[in-house]
């Protein structure tokens, strides 16, 4: 209890910092240190599932998204930092916010006893799917469709940002090309780092039917060590264009979908497993969807593509 | 009040707080970064209501904690997508704010 | 037997947690960024690595205890790579240039 | 022994709230990357003890993450706040 007391002051405290640091900068790294307090929290809350993708998605991931554009806006946001609102503006906001914030607070205050909850259900489909980690059975069978719709969602995502390319690297490179580590300490973490971050990707991926983890966050990890070696210049992006890397992305979709349809023929409906092959297909799912949603979320931190093949 | 009410109380402080960022802050990255912690905050009081539904052997309710992963993904494509929004106003405008009179 | 484990835990985590304070301490106290660099590094990887010795102690499976250790090693890695590009950076704009 | 553990845990991340302040003062990027990294080490022995301490070994498998995004992040931190005119080079 004093534990989570504490904790969840300090999340508090850092997430003030995040807002009001005047540095971009020291503010995107006030929330690192918040998605990693909060995959703390996480694990307190029973939901080590969750903290796995807060740790590597939620701090990690999207901390260096956030982490180069600070840098590349580093001199504008300089001088946009004078132009605040005014200070009846500002008060007007933090009414308004506390006021959002009080009535939160009284709802958690007056939740229902005993809290109502899916739990038994999705124990009882649990069974059915062969899995032994419930929150993937929910993923993948109680709540298929949900994930089926997000990978789609992420790809979707994807083609807006491609479509915000500038006209000359239409179909061309992701980001800026990194050199070699002038006295090769990069290099060389790099070349350590990325084969035991591609195992344990794979092993919290695979891990993930019977314990916490699964393909989010497996794919995530995979996506982490593409960018480090790119990072560290081992490794250069594709041109975007290329049909296998489109494969690639629209793979596990398109396998999520087909299977999804086979429902109709082989159980009883859309996404409906037939309960024999229910853990098999389950998996034939999960490889390529896996694989789909590392390569789009390595080329969704890579950002638009801003250079052609030549360069 | 149990363990689980205090990281309740944290979500509803947090995202009174990421929503007071979004607002004052004119620079964009700074409200997309505002954004995230209203999400922050969003997901915990999942959390919360997952610990709550323990039962069934499970430490939480499975469904709000895949709700949760499913959630922080959208998010990170939501953020990524508006990261390069912005860095195109950028390229475009030399402009990192809304604001035209600037 | 048990209680001997325990108590070999007790030490090394007690040890481990004391050098992450004095890491702090120097994280806080020491004037230039080279030496807080050092205070931190030194100090923050061996108290991980004894709060890691602490829990192997109480681990029955093998494949557990190794992945403890790979915590440790990893983040070993990570700290030294970090510290030298760090270092690397902070030198030009350091009190003796 | 959860106890003592937990007390450790908590102890860690009092530390790691310590190194925050040093986030609040700067004065320089270098050691704001700094506090990130005693965070990600503090974080990651605070996770090892509720692991075993809360009987989550999966809590482990956390900590093996945040080792690798820990190490991801700040190789980031560091290319990033150099800048771009050593990135370029």
């Amino acid at each position: 209890m004093v534990f989570d007391i504490g904790l969840a002051l300090l999340i508090v405290a850092v997430a003030v910092w995040t807002i009001a640091a005047r540095d971009t900068f020291a503010a995107v790294i006030g929330f690192v240190a918040f998605g990693l307090l909060l995959a703390l929290a996480w694990v307190r809350l029973a939901a080590p599932d969750v903290a796995l993708t807060e740790a590597a998605l939620g701090s990690g991931v999207t901390g260096v998204v956030l982490l180069g554009a600070s840098t590349r806006l580093r001199h504008a946001e300089i001088s946009a930092a004078d132009k605040k609102p005014g200070a009846m503006l500002r008060a007007a906001a933090a009414v308004l916010c506390t006021v959002v914030s009080a009535g939160l607070a009284a709802i958690v205050l007056v939740l229902p006893h005993p809290a109502p909850t899916l739990a038994p259900q999705a124990a009882a489909n649990m069974a059915a799917t062969g899995l032994g980690n419930p929150v993937t059975a929910v993923l993948m069978a109680y709540r298929a469709i949900d994930t089926l719709l997000e990978t789609v969602v992420l790809l979707l995502a994807l083609l807006g940002l491609w479509s915000l390319t500038p006209d000359p690297f239409w179909g061309g490179l992701p980001g800026r090309r990194h050199h070699d580590d002038p006295d090769g300490v990069l290099t060389f973490a790099a070349q350590l780092l990325v084969p035991v971050g591609i195992l344990v990707g794979i092993h919290i991926f695979w891990v993930g039917s019977v314990a916490p983890g699964g393909e989010f966050q497996g794919a995530t990890i995979l996506a982490a060590m593409w960018i480090l070696a790119a990072m560290a210049g081992l490794v250069d992006a594709p041109p975007v264009s290329r049909r296998w890397l489109r494969l690639i992305l629209v793979a596990g979709p398109a396998v999520f979908f087909t299977i999804g349809l086979a429902g109709f023929a082989m159980a009883d409906g859309f996404l409906a497993y037939p309960e024999s092959h229910a853990k098999l297909l389950i998996v034939m799912i999960e490889v390529p969807v896996t694989l789909s949603i590392a390569a789009t979320l390595a080329l969704l931190v890579a950002g638009p593509p801003e250079r052609m093949p030549q360069q | 009040m149990s363990d689980a009410t205090v990281y309740g109380l944290c979500s509803a402080v947090l995202v009174g707080l990421g929503l007071f960022g979004l607002i004052v802050h004119p620079e964009l990255l700074r409200k997309i970064l505002a954004f995230n912690l209203i999400g922050g905050g969003v997901f915990l009081l999942f959390g919360v209501v997952a610990r709550r539904g323990a039962a069934a052997g499970f430490g939480g309710d499975p469904v709000p904690q895949a709700l949760v992963i499913t959630g922080l993904v959208v998010a990170f494509a939501a953020t990524a997508l508006a990261v390069a929004l912005l860095r195109r106003l950028f390229q475009e405008t030399g402009r990192t704010t809304l604001r035209s009179d600037g | 037997m048990s209680l001997a484990l325990d108590l070999l835990t007790i030490l090394a985590v007690s040890a481990g947690v004391f050098f992450f304070l004095a890491g702090t301490v120097g994280l806080l106290r020491f004037p230039d960024a080279l030496s807080r660099l050092h205070a931190l590094t030194k100090a923050d990887n061996l108290g991980l690595g004894l709060v890691v010795l602490g829990l192997v102690f109480q681990e029955e499976r093998l494949f557990a205890a190794l992945k403890l250790i790979t915590v440790w090693l990893l983040t070993l890695l990570a700290g030294a790579t970090v510290t030298r590009l760090i270092a690397r950076n902070a030198r030009p704009a350091g009190p003796r240039g | 022994m959860a106890e003592f553990l937990l007390a450790a845990a908590g102890f860690v991340l009092g530390m790691v709230a310590l190194g925050l302040v040093r986030i609040l003062w700067g004065p320089g990027d270098a050691d704001r990357i700094m506090a990130a990294q005693l965070l990600g080490t503090g974080g990651i022995a605070t996770l090892l003890l509720l692991a075993e301490a809360m009987h989550v070994p999966a809590a482990v498998d956390v900590a093996l993450t945040l080792a690798l995004l820990a190490a991801f992040v700040s190789v980031a931190f560091v290319k990033g706040s150099a800048g771009s005119e050593a990135d370029g080079a």
